[in-house]
C-alpha cells in the first residue's frame, strides 16, 4: 500500500514539474502575450493539480487530503479570473506610461 | 537535498531584490517586489516560523504589493511630464554602494559571530503557556506576554488612518476614499467578486481560530478579510463607506479600546495592567482576538482605500 | 520520500525562477502580471511540497492564504495596470 | 552552513540591497519599495535569532516571531502612509520626484 502511494507520489509529481517547466518555457519563448497566457494557464494549472494529487496521496488523513485539493481548486477559479482580465489588459492599448 | 533548495531558495532572493531596484519600470518594480514577499514566506517555511510565514503571505506579498499598484497607477494618472531618468552620478552610484556593503557586510559578520548557545525565551514561553490556555506560544507572546507591543500596534494602525485621512481636501473631509466604482466591470471580475468571498471569509475565521493552538492568529484573519472586503470593492458590489461614519470608526477604534478596557480591567481584577485572571485568560484572549480581528480588517481595508476622494456628506444644520 | 519532495520543491522554483526573467524583459505589464501569476501557483505549489517534506501540515494554511492574497493581489494588479 | 546562518547571511545581503535603492533611487516611490525590500532584510535576520533560539518543543524562540508579525503590521502603516504622500505629492505638483525644485517649476497656481 504504502509502496504503491510512494510510487503514485513520484510520478505525480515529477509529470507536474514537466508540466511548471512547460509553463515557464512557453511563457519565455512564446511571441505574444495571448499565447504565452495560454501556456501558463494550462501548464501551471495541470502542474499544481499533478502536485496536489501526488502530495494528497501521502496525506495522512481524508480531511488533508481534502484542504489540499481546496486549495487546487482555489487556484483553478482564480487563475482563470485572473487570466481572463490579464487578456483583456493585453488586448487593450499601452498607455503612455 | 534541503540544503540545495535553501542555496537555491537565498540565491533567487536576493536576485529578485536587486530587480526590484535595479529595474527601470516602476510597475515592474512592484511586480518584483511581491514576487519578493512570495520568496520570504518560503524562506519563513524553511526558519520554521509558519505564524510569520502566514503573516508574509497575506501582508507582505498580498497587501503591500496591491497598496503600492495602486499607488504607481495613481501617480502615473497624476503625472503630466515623462519622469526623467535622474539617477545621481556614477561617483555617488559608488559611494553608496560601498556604504551599503560595508553594512551588509558588518551585519554578516553579526550573524556570523552570535552567541552560543544561543539566548532563548522559549522555556519561559513554554512554562507559562498553560496558564493562557493556548497552545499557539506566538499567539501567547502577542496577545498575552507581550500583549502591550499589540496594544501599541493597534494604536500605530490607527495613527496611520489619522495620517492618510488627513491628506483629504478640506472639501471632501468625511467623504469616500477613492474613484467613484464603474458602471460596468468585466464578468469576470464580478464572477470571482461573488465567489471568492465567501471562501475568504470562511478561510479567515479558521485561520483566527486555528491560531489559538497552531500557526495563525488576528493578524492573518484580519488581513484575508481586509483584501475580501476590497475585492468586493474593487468590484463595485458596494462602495467604500464615508470615513465620517461612526460606525466605521468605532470599528477602527475597537480593536485598541477594548484592549484598553482589558487592560485596566486587569488593575482592578487581576494584578496589573493587561493581567489576565488566569481562569478566564482562554475566553478573554478569544473575545480580544476576535474584536482585533474585525478591527484589523477594517484599518487595512482602509489604509489600502486611501484619502477620502468624494461624496462628502451635507452638512446637517446645528453640526 | 522526504529527499523525493525537497527535489521536487527545488525543481519547481527553478522552473518557476527562469519564467521570472519575463518580469525584467516585459515588453507589457500583461506579460509581467503573468509572472507574478506564475510564481504565485509554483510559490504554492513548493509550499505544499515543503509541507509535506518537514511534516507539518500547518503549512497549508500558508498555501490557502497565499492563494487568496496573490489572486487579490492580481486583481489590483489588472486594475491599477487598466486606469 | 546551517540553515539558519544561511538565511541570516541573506537578510545581511538584503539589507544592503534595500539601502543602495533607498540612497540612489530619486522617486519616493521606488524609494518605499527599497525600503520594504531593507525591512524584509532585517525582519529574516531577527527570524535567524528567533530559529537559534529553538528550545522547549518549539521550532523557534516565539518572542521574536511575535515581533516579526507585529513589524511587519507596522511596515505596512508606515508604507501605506508613505504611498498616499506620494500619491498626494504626484496630484498637487504633477510630478513625483523629490529631486530639488523638480515639482516648483510647474507647480499649480
Amino acid at each position: 500500500m504504502s509502496a504503491l502511494a510512494d510510487a503514485f507520489t513520484v510520478v505525480a509529481i515529477a509529470l507536474g514539474v514537466v508540466f511548471f517547466l512547460a509553463g515557464s518555457v512557453g511563457l519565455l519563448r512564446f511571441p505574444d502575450a495571448l499565447t504565452r497566457l495560454h501556456a501558463l494557464t494550462k501548464a501551471d494549472n495541470l502542474g499544481l493539480g499533478l502536485v496536489v494529487l501526488g502530495l494528497a496521496a501521502q496525506a495522512g488523513s481524508v480531511l488533508g487530503a481534502l484542504k489540499l485539493l481546496a486549495v487546487w481548486v482555489l487556484v483553478l477559479v482564480a487563475g482563470a479570473t485572473v487570466a481572463r482580465l490579464i487578456a483583456r489588459a493585453a488586448h487593450e492599448p499601452e498607455r503612455g506610461a | 537535498m534541503a540544503f540545495a533548495f535553501d542555496l537555491a531558495l537565498v540565491l533567487l532572493t536576493v536576485a529578485v531584490a536587486a530587480w526590484t531596484i535595479a529595474l527601470r519600470d516602476g510597475f515592474a518594480a512592484v511586480v518584483a517586489f511581491v514576487v519578493y514577499g512570495a520568496l520570504l514566506a518560503l524562506a519563513w517555511v524553511r526558519l520554521g516560523a509558519i505564524d510569520v510565514a502566514l503573516t508574509e503571505a497575506a501582508i507582505g506579498a498580498g497587501l503591500t504589493g496591491a497598496l503600492l499598484i495602486g499607488a504607481a497607477a495613481a501617480v502615473r494618472r497624476a503625472t503630466r511630464t515623462a519622469l526623467p531618468e535622474q539617477r545621481p552620478d556614477l561617483g555617488t552610484r559608488t559611494l553608496a554602494a560601498v556604504l551599503c556593503a560595508a553594512v551588509a557586510g558588518s551585519i554578516a559578520a553579526g550573524v556570523l559571530l552570535l552567541p552560543e548557545p544561543a539566548p532563548s525565551l522559549a522555556a519561559d514561553a513554554a512554562r507559562h503557556l498553560d496558564a493562557t490556555g493556548l497552545g499557539n506560544p506566538v499567539t501567547a507572546v502577542l496577545i498575552a506576554y507581550r500583549a502591550t507591543d499589540t496594544l501599541l500596534e493597534k494604536v500605530v494602525l490607527v495613527l496611520a488612518i489619522a495620517g492618510v485621512w488627513s491628506f483629504a481636501p478640506d472639501g471632501v473631509w468625511g467623504g469616500r476614499p477613492g474613484p467613484a466604482p464603474a458602471a460596468s466591470q468585466p464578468g469576470a471580475l464580478l464572477l470571482l467578486a461573488r465567489v471568492l468571498p465567501p471562501v475568504g471569509v470562511v478561510v479567515g475565521a479558521y485561520v483566527l481560530w486555528a491560531g489559538a493552538d497552531h500557526p495563525g492568529g488576528a493578524f492573518q484573519g484580519g488581513t484575508i478579510l481586509a483584501a475580501m472586503v476590497l475585492l468586493v470593492v474593487m468590484a463595485g458590489l458596494a462602495d467604500v463607506p464615508r470615513i465620517g461614519s461612526r460606525a466605521l470608526r468605532a470599528m477602527v477604534l475597537a480593536g485598541p479600546m477594548v484592549f484598553l478596557a482589558v487592560g485596566f480591567a486587569g488593575v482592578v481584577i487581576a494584578d496589573a495592567f493587561l493581567a489576565y485572571p488566569v481562569p478566564y485568560a482562554k475566553p478573554i484572549i478569544l473575545a480580544i482576538e476576535i474584536v482585533l480581528t474585525l478591527s484589523i480588517a477594517a484599518t487595512l481595508a482602509l489604509l489600502l482605500a486611501g484619502p477620502p476622494e468624494r461624496d462628502a456628506a451635507p452638512a446637517r444644520p446645528g453640526q | 520520500m522526504t529527499e523525493f519532495l525537497f527535489g521536487g520543491a527545488l525543481a519547481v522554483l527553478l522552473t518557476v525562477a527562469l519564467g521570472l526573467v519575463r518580469i525584467l524583459r516585459g515588453p507589457g505589464d500583461a506579460d509581467r502580471m503573468m509572472a507574478a501569476q506564475l510564481l504565485g501557483t509554483g510559490g504554492i505549489a513548493v509550499l505544499l511540497l515543503l509541507g509535506a517534506a518537514v511534516g507539518d501540515p500547518a503549512v497549508v494554511d500558508v498555501a490557502l492564504t497565499l492563494a487568496l492574497l496573490a489572486a487579490f493581489a492580481s486583481i489590483a494588479f489588472v486594475k491599477g495596470a487598466a486606469k | 552552513m546551517s540553515t539558519a546562518t544561511l538565511f541570516g547571511l541573506c537578510g545581511a545581503v538584503l539589507i544592503g540591497v534595500g539601502l543602495y535603492g533607498l540612497i540612489v533611487h530619486p522617486q519616493p516611490l521606488r524609494k518605499i519599495v527599497a525600503f520594504n525590500v531593507l525591512g524584509g532584510g532585517v525582519f529574516l535576520v531577527f527570524g535567524v535569532i528567533a530559529r537559534r533560539g529553538a528550545g522547549a518543543g518549539f521550532g523557534g524562540d516565539p518572542v521574536p516571531q511575535a515581533l516579526i508579525i507585529t513589524g511587519l503590521v507596522v511596515a505596512f502603516a508606515a508604507t501605506a502612509l508613505a504611498a498616499a504622500l506620494v500619491v498626494q505629492l504626484a496630484r498637487r505638483t504633477g510630478t513625483v520626484s523629490i529631486a530639488e525644485d523638480a515639482g516648483a517649476r510647474e507647480s499649480p497656481p
